[in-house]
């Protein structure tokens, strides 16, 4: 069975000595400082690729009309899928959920769904009939720490970059348009949450790191996954065991994440600005005729 | 791109005889990424800069990348994963199988005097047998001489991960010559001490008394890995980091 | 989770209407009466060695009753005694490991491809059947797996199904399976103290109100107004032992007899089923 | 929303009588199973869990849906600390609405695998090195605080399977009275939610080690403003004190029941007593 | 409509043993290749190593149609790689499908029992170059290409590299793969089509794989210059040179 | 499976219980009598957000719960089914005796669901244990009716059972005892609208009538299930097992690991027999006894089967793996021999793991001994009497 390999005693000793006498990590950055975060979207919409560092994330929204749930005839569908493939790392396996994998789901789970950022509700088309499932297939490429914030954010990216066909209803008639037909609208978006994760270190937890990767998160003894939007709403907190930590350390931890979430969402924005001009000038009409082939095929 | 345009290969094409070299009584000896199909066919199994050497009738294919694939001889850094009755069980890189150290493969070990491995710890070895059908074997001492020659567990330190390329490049005999690493040099004139030892499969130990000079090394190292530094970009680089840290 | 293994239609959809028969006619043919005599079971084909690729295997088909009802399609392949693997504690016998599972379009309503309870039940008493039979010390540290499909089971689910019992097919197939099994196992070489097969019989109730009900072996519950009680038994001939019981039914425990003597019309149809089952082996061995 | 903060703001009494601050009734017993190596029963409010421990024993077979913390991975036997496998059956009657959870339930994933890395940082586990610890949880009613519950309910059983620990891992949730959208200044926090409450209002969970500030567990699954948790943690914490107190007094009446009926002999710690 | 020349980057991926992102007639397929690694005992095979393809789709999860071209690709790749030289071990490559040229929302369609051929080259390619940036042995490189036969007003027509319109309209398709020793890798035929059709459609994807490409570096490289489409052997080396290039910098 | 999970005895100690047990009188490990059951803590009604709960605790530790819980279902009509659609006009009474009757339960009404902890809900003991539970109380077509509201509406009964603690002997009896006082305790809300309107309940849980009326409560519940049967109650499943020639009740584990067969054996009780051909057969009318009823029976693969055997001294010599092996399967050859013969009497002081089945007898005598007038049957349906259902 591949194993997950862990780090020798010496690295684990090294790191913790690094961080706690002389106040460093080994790749020099501040205990508070993000890996250099990166958003291109592809020539799809709802394509969003996210580094973190070495960390690779692939996100894609899709949608189809489809029915909804019974019990929510008023509600689309909307549904977050995080698989781990080998080639997150070759421990995981298709189709064996692991518990990185469950946390992970759960985790944007509640900040994206739960938080209500997309409006469900905007997704019903004919009530307890027809509605749209939205998708988002979360893709680690490759895993160098701190997935979740890198995942929630590729998450919010693509799903602001996404379009979904335009519709009409005319006396009871559905129709669903193609793009060459109309060019597609984006989703009904209230907030924009973003993760932002500490490591924990020390026997009390006392050292505290930003944007952890893989080997400080071998070695961390706990970690807190705060999830705010930039009106400073939380929309989840998960420290989810480990060792206790004072509870005004995790105050601070907050007010510091939500400057962080802040310069997120204005990355973010400036980002979908600058991809929406490149589809505008001339490339538009391009992006159509391209729409066109693909329709007809 | 260096000078004389460099003759790459992919796996399958066929060398050119002219440049197999030949000798009156050396036989031909092939190294990494050849393979030989009898009767005289030679074919390259990766894709790569195929070199040779005509003084030492010798060829082989040169590149980077890739798992590390053990070989006799060569020197690595383990990582106990546990000890069997005699033996004990070491990693030389992730996923893979581990290699076996016997407990007396070190210098004047006995029963009594073996030294003590738990998991975790690290060890600087040689590959004393390796072979596709058996885990690798490794050694601690040299079977002829008895003596360690620097082997052995390496206490405290911190270890990088390399690409497989350039711990060779560092491994070289002239590494700086041949190999084009000046950071250690460089480092070594910016008045820091520590200690390194370089494993075949990636990885390398540094130590010091000071743990900013380890970290110092460890970005310089991995820094001129990633970014394919050349020899003076080497030697701004460690400027630099020097800067950041005084 | 969505079902990765095979194509499913689109969400939404609804399953395609049976046709099922005009009550009036149903009721005839429900009304089928039995035209063996009541100690008789039906004719059934038994032959081993039918799947190459497995150990040991056997094929056992019951013929269909009169009515247009179709009878009982098994096959049983067995794979092993194989090591077991290394996860597994030891075991100083070999470990048995039974599948039955009845083919989708084996009954009137489609089964779905997971084993349901029912298919799980059957599984675990065929395991204690067979583990009676089997010289289990034989095979220490091994493991053998026992696969029966059911090709085609009692057409008569449905009306069975309308009268709200379906254990008594059930009971039938089960002893479809105990003998086809054991077939299977003789066929892969496992040693067995004994040739096991299974029997069926059941106090039916025929139509007509004054009819007094009566014990038949090998009943098929389209054949009588209604199905008192049954029991499946698993006989071990030569040494004149029972290795799985299942009486299920409503008797009153006051007549103790009528129950003692299911259990002997049962092993009855157990040891006419082990004739055929001892003919069939003695073919290939021969 | 019916349970709107005026009604609350007029007489400062919430749905079921409480003032702000106030615990519902907390009951709870241990040794409430022979067969086990340590048990409990609790009840926080209508909430009411049952917990078996077994262990520290030898690593049983794995099993599907068991959230296994602490051991550092390693995969439990050959890990240097003992792996505490947790184990939670929500049963169908517990809720009112009776819901069917599947196996792999995501949801209950998370509580299992959050009570087991809370408890393993505050078990001693380094002491059995290459075992388990099975912790089994039954929920039985539920109506709010469920994981707070469950994980007094399993730290209330790892003392009285004896098993070393730092101290108790209380846990106890707390509310604001404000919607996240209400960005009023006057919203009130509120201590122990029950359901109602918890649809209705924001809260957090949260679990501290001991009589001691520090945090074990910080659950919360609701939109609030950020400067709502100050005020919601503090009362929280306050909160897991009370708690530890109730757990405690519940430990001790049980260690001098049991030395009066001598069950054990006097003057043995309550924890080496059931060390065996 | 033309299509761009195919590009791929190598070694995209940090942490793996190796790792392509190849595109290419709108596909866009990333690979990461880690072996030899340990095998599970499940498919551990005592005298080779197990080539274990892994096929991911965009959207949705994997169903059969991915199963069926994981055995595709399997099958053809554990013939390029020599399997000999890792017993008991397995060669691992997940192959991740970013873009296709299909509408948004229609591959969206969670399980499609219609097998996609059209996708089995860029999948091919990108698992070769993967392959090779991660040095794992191998007996040859490899090509492919898909062509179609279109019926074009009355008279059969062959495309290559066919574009979704086209695929539409197409009476059969075939995806092939030739290695470097121009023997016939892989062959997937779908539709219905003359013994004559399937030769033309032969040579035609031959001269596409198997143009032979100039041995010696330095050789300008003709892309798409022509009708033939892309000359995908020089592409391939080409690729690599860049690879190794940048590999042996210090030379 | 929960009855075949390891026991950790030597083979010299199960063959001395084996000895022991097959003793006249037997001796068992805990010193009860053959039919003799374990002392047990029961309670009901432990939760009020049910419409039945118990809990019964064995003295050795192991403890279930069982939770009932009742909703409206709307009964969906079935085409092969006309006597739902058409009906019958006539009130209650005179549906009893319909041909086809009004009142008809369906088997999916019921859903049982059974949590042994560590084991998969789809495991095959779990599923054995669950499939025998349900079978008992659906055995006779009477339960189901209980569920009838009209003939559009009907109660879905949802049966939880949870086993608290792991399972240290076969979880089968303490289940059925426990599931069969849930049952008793189980009250549905009293019917207020009439024939096949919506149905409208009465709130006041006072009101609310038990799923099986009590002789006193008869008055009040006789408007809603007219058609109970006034003294009927759940069934029972009883472990039984055999020894050489003894019959052994409630076996502990380390009993069960050296059974040579062991019943479950389902008893109900009913006053006026559910079905009318059944009157029939039924010789004599017992008077003042509880008028039992067998359900079903079933063998249990005992875990004896799976005990290590014992090596007799003669064959001892053998030690490293292949000799062993090979001179294993000699003895095992001449031991087969002997069973041939005499199965019991192998080497004596020597453990071997039973093969083959029981003998006929054997299991009639098992039976026999439950259902005898006065026999355990009837006892521990008395015991149960005993507890106060509140």
């Amino acid at each position: 069975m591949p194993r997950e390999a862990e780090p020798s005693a010496n690295e684990k000793a090294f790191l913790l000595k690094a961080l706690q006498d002389e106040q460093i990590r080994l790749d020099g950055r501040e205990f508070d400082a993000y890996r250099p975060l990166e958003l291109t979207f592809g020539d799809e919409y709802g394509v969003a690729n996210v580094s973190l560092g070495k960390t690779k994330i692939l996100a894609k929204a899709s949608a189809e009309v489809t029915v909804p749930f019974a019990d929510r005839p008023l509600d689309g569908i909307f549904t977050i899928a995080t698989e781990l493939s080998p080639m997150t790392a070759p421990h995981f396996e298709v189709n064996r959920p692991t518990e990185t994998e469950v946390l992970l789901s759960r985790l944007l789970e509640k900040t994206v769904r739960r938080s209500g950022a997309l409006d469900t509700e905007s997704l019903c088309l004919v009530a307890g009939q027809k509605c749209w499932s939205v998708r988002v297939d979360v893709h680690v490429l490759s895993h160098d720490g701190n997935l979740t914030d890198a995942a929630c954010f590729a998450v919010v990216a693509a799903l602001r970059h996404f379009r979904k066909p335009d519709t009409s209803m005319e006396n009871g008639v559905l129709t669903v348009y193609t793009p060459a037909e109309r060019e597609p609208v984006p989703l009904g978006w209230l907030h924009s949450p973003f993760c932002v994760t500490w490591s924990f270190f020390g026997d009390e937890g006392e050292t505290a790191l930003l944007d952890a990767d893989w080997m400080e998160e071998q070695v961390r003894v706990a970690s807190v996954t705060i999830s705010l939007n930039r009106h400073g709403e939380i929309c989840q907190i998960a420290k989810l065991g480990g060792v206790p930590v004072e509870a005004v350390a995790l105050l601070q931890c907050t007010s510091v994440a939500l400057t962080k979430v802040k310069e997120f969402s204005t990355y973010l924005d400036s980002k979908l600005a600058e991809d929406a001009k490149r589809r505008d000038k001339g490339g538009f009409m391009a992006e159509l005729r391209a729409e066109n082939d693909r329709v007809v095929g | 791109m260096s000078t004389e345009s460099p003759l790459v290969v992919l796996p399958g094409e066929s060398i050119d005889p002219s440049l197999i070299p030949t000798h009156h009584k050396n036989p031909l000896r092939l190294g990494p990424g050849l393979r030989h199909i009898p009767p005289s066919e030679i074919v390259p199994t990766v894709a790569g800069q195929l070199v040779v050497d005509n003084r030492k009738t010798s060829m082989w294919i040169e590149y980077n990348g890739g798992r590390y694939i053990p070989s006799q001889n060569d020197l690595i850094i383990g990582q106990i994963v546990r000890s069997a009755t005699d033996f004990y069980y070491v990693s030389l890189s992730p996923y893979t199988p581990n290699a076996t150290l016997p407990h007396l493969a070190f210098e004047s070990a006995t029963k009594k005097t073996r030294p003590q491995l738990s998991p975790g710890e690290l060890v600087y070895a040689r590959v004393s047998l390796a072979n596709k059908h058996m885990d690798p074997e490794l050694e601690c001492v040299s079977p002829s001489t008895g003596k360690a020659d620097g082997l052995g567990p390496l206490k405290d330190g911190m270890v990088f991960d390399v690409s497989l390329g350039f711990a060779r490049r560092l491994l070289m005999a002239k590494s700086r010559e041949e190999g084009k690493v000046e950071v250690l040099e460089a480092l070594g004139e910016d008045g820091l001490g520590f200690e390194i030892a370089v494993g075949r499969n990636g990885k390398v130990w540094v130590n010091s008394e000071s743990t900013k000079t380890v970290v110092l090394v460890g970005r310089a190292l991995r820094e001129t890995d990633e970014k394919n530094l050349g020899v003076e970009a080497q030697r701004k680089l460690v400027k630099k980091l020097v800067r950041e840290m005084r | 989770m969505a079902d990765r293994r095979r194509i499913n239609g689109p969400v939404g959809t609804t399953i395609a209407p049976i046709y099922d028969d005009a009550p009036e006619q149903k009721s005839q043919v429900a009304m089928a009466t039995r035209s063996r005599p009541a100690n008789v079971i039906r004719k059934m084909y038994l032959k081993t060695g039918v799947t190459p690729s497995a150990s040991g295997s056997a094929y056992l088909e019951i013929e269909s009753s009169g009515n247009g009802g179709s009878g009982l399609k098994l096959s049983c392949s067995v794979h092993g005694p194989r090591a077991l693997p290394r996860s597994t504690p030891f075991s100083p016998h070999i470990i048995l490991s039974t599948h039955v599972k009845f083919a989708p379009f084996a009954t009137k309503q489609r089964r779905g491809y997971l084993r349901d309870p029912i298919e799980r039940d059957l599984g675990t008493h065929l395991e204690a059947a067979l583990r009676g039979s089997i010289i289990a010390d034989r095979w220490p540290k091994s493991g053998v797996d026992i696969i029966i499909s059911i090709v085609e089971g009692e057409q008569d689910r449905e009306i069975s199904k309308a009268q709200g019992i379906e254990a008594w097919d059930t009971m039938n197939a089960l002893s479809g399976c105990i003998t086809v099994a054991s077939a299977a196992l003789a066929d892969a070489g496992i040693d067995c103290v004994d040739t096991v097969a299974g029997g069926v019989a059941a106090l039916v109730q025929d139509a007509g109100d004054d009819a007094a009900p009566s014990i038949v072996v090998d009943p098929i519950p389209a054949e009588h107004e209604k199905v008192l009680a049954a029991c499946c038994i698993a006989y071990l001939p030569t040494r004149q032992e029972v290795t799985n019981l299942w009486f299920k039914g409503d008797l009153p425990a006051s007549d103790m007899d009528v129950y003692t003597q299911l259990v002997e019309k049962g092993i009855q149809a157990s040891k006419s089923a082990n004739r055929v089952l001892v003919d069939c082996l003695n073919e290939t061995v021969g | 929303m019916p349970l709107d903060t005026s009604a609350y703001s007029l007489a400062l009494l919430r749905v079921d009588g409480r003032r702000w601050n106030e615990l519902r009734r907390i009951h709870a017993q241990i040794r409430t199973q022979a067969a086990a190596d340590g048990s409990s029963y609790l009840e926080m409010g209508h909430t009411k869990v049952m917990c078996v421990v077994n262990g520290p024993s030898e690593p049983g077979p794995r099993r599907g849906g068991v959230a296994t913390g602490g051991g550092g991975g390693g995969g439990g036997g050959q890990s240097k600390n003992a792996e505490v496998a947790v184990n939670i059956v929500i049963a169908g009657f517990s809720s009112v609405d009776r819901k069917r959870r599947g196996r792999g339930d995501k949801q209950v994933f998370e509580l299992q695998s959050t009570i087991s890395q809370a408890l393993a940082a505050s078990l001693h586990t380094h002491l059995f090195p290459h075992s388990t610890i099975n912790i089994s949880l039954h929920v039985l009613s539920q109506d709010g605080s469920l994981l707070a519950a469950l994980i007094n309910a399993a730290t209330l059983a790892c003392v009285d399977a004896g098993i070393p620990m730092t101290d108790y891992v209380a846990a106890c949730t707390a509310g604001s009275t404000s919607t996240y959208a209400a960005n009023d200044e006057g919203a009130d926090p509120l201590l122990d939610m029950n359901h109602q409450e918890e649809q209705e209002l924001p809260g957090l969970t949260v679990a501290t080690l001991g009589d001691s500030d520090r945090v074990a567990v910080l659950v919360c699954e609701s939109r609030v403003q950020v400067s709502r948790l100050e005020g919601m943690l503090a009362v929280g914490v306050d909160g897991c004190k009370q708690v530890r107190e109730i757990l405690d007094r519940v430990v001790r009446e049980k260690g001098i029941k049991m030395i009066q009926e001598g069950t054990v002999e006097r003057g043995v710690g309550l924890n080496d007593m059931e060390l065996d | 409509m033309t299509i761009a020349a195919p590009e791929a980057s190598l070694n995209a991926l940090p942490r793996a043993d190796g790792s392509a992102r190849y595109s290419y007639a709108g596909y866009t397929v990333t690979a990461s290749v880690n072996g030899p690694i340990e095998a599970q005992r499940r498919d551990e095979h005592a005298y080779e190593a197990h080539v274990d393809v892994i096929v991911r789709p965009a959207a949705g999860v994997g169903g059969t149609r991915e199963r069926h071209l994981e055995s595709i690709l399997q099958s053809s790749l554990a013939q390029i790689i020599l399997v000999k030289n890792f017993p008991r071990s397995v060669i691992q490559i997940v192959l991740q499908i970013e873009s296709t040229p299909e509408n948004a929302y229609v591959n969206t369609k969670l399980v499609q029992a219609s097998l996609n051929l059209p996708i089995i080259p860029a999948l091919f390619q990108t698992a070769v170059l993967a392959l090779l940036s991660a040095t794992v042995p191998m007996k040859a490189t490899a090509t492919s290409t898909v062509v179609a036969v279109v019926l074009e007003d009355g008279s059969k027509k062959i495309v290559a590299d066919p574009s979704p319109k086209d695929i539409g309209e197409a009476t059969s398709l075939h995806a092939l793969a030739f290695t470097s020793h121009d023997e016939l890798l892989l062959s997937e035929s779908e539709g219905d089509f003359t013994v004559k059709e399937w030769d033309d459609v032969y040579e035609r994807a031959q001269e596409i794989c198997c143009q032979s490409a100039p041995k010696q570096a330095g050789v300008d490289m003709m892309l798409d210059d022509d009708a033939s489409g892309p000359d995908m052997r020089s592409f391939l080396r080409s690729a690599l040179e860049t690879k190794v290039a940048s590999d042996l910098y210090w030379k | 499976m929960a009855s075949s999970q390891h026991v950790l005895l030597s083979p010299a100690e199960l063959a001395y219980l084996h000895a022991s047990l097959s003793l006249t009188p037997p001796i068992r490990p805990d010193g009860r009598s053959p039919t003799q059951f374990r002392p047990l803590v029961a309670e009901t009604g432990i939760l009020p957000g049910t419409n039945g709960s118990a809990r019964i605790c064995f003295a050795d530790g192991t403890e279930a719960i069982v939770g009932v819980k009742a909703e409206v279902e709307r009964t969906r009509t079935r085409h092969d089914f006309p006597s739902l659609d058409e009906g019958a006009e006539g009130d209650d009474d005179d549906l009893e005796d319909n041909q086809h009757d009004v009142v008809k339960g369906d088997n999916d009404w019921v859903e049982m669901t059974v949590e042994i902890p560590g084991y998969r809900d789809d495991d095959a003991g779990t599923v054995f244990l669950s499939a025998m539970l349900s079978e008992a109380l659906l055995a006779d077509g009477e339960f189901t009716k209980r569920l009838w509201i009209n003939r559009r509406f009907h109660w879905k009964l949802y049966l939880d059972i949870l086993l608290i603690s792991p399972p240290l002997s076969y979880p089968l009896p303490l289940l059925s005892l426990t599931t069969h006082l849930a049952l008793l305790a189980t009250r549905l809300p009293r019917l207020k609208s009439e024939g096949d309107e919506d149905p409208l309940f009465d709130d006041d849980w006072a009101a609310a009538a038990y799923l099986y009326p009590r002789p006193a409560a008869k008055k009040g519940s006789k408007k809603t299930t007219s058609f109970a049967t006034p003294t009927a109650r759940p069934p029972v499943t009883l472990l039984v097992m055999a020894v050489g020639n003894n019959i052994i009740f409630d076996p502990s584990k380390e009993e069960l690991a050296v059974a040579d067969v062991a019943l479950a054996v389902s008893v109900g009780e009913s006053s006026n027999p559910s079905s009318s051909t059944a009157m029939d057969i039924e010789t004599e009318e017992t008077k003042g006894h509880h008028n039992l009823r067998i359900l079903s029976v079933r063998t249990i693969d005992p875990p004896s089967r799976l005990t290590p055997p014992g090596i007799p001294n003669a064959s001892n010599s053998a030690y490293g793996a292949n000799a062993a092996g090979a001179k294993d399967t000699e003895k095992k050859k001449q031991q087969q021999e002997q069973a041939r013969t005499a199965e019991s009497e192998a080497v004596e002081g020597v453990w071997k793991a039973p093969r083959g089945g029981a003998k006929p007898l054997v299991l009639a005598a098992l039976v026999q001994k439950v259902l005898e007038k006065g026999g355990v049957a009837d006892e521990v349906l008395d015991a149960l009497d005993g507890v106060d259902l509140n």
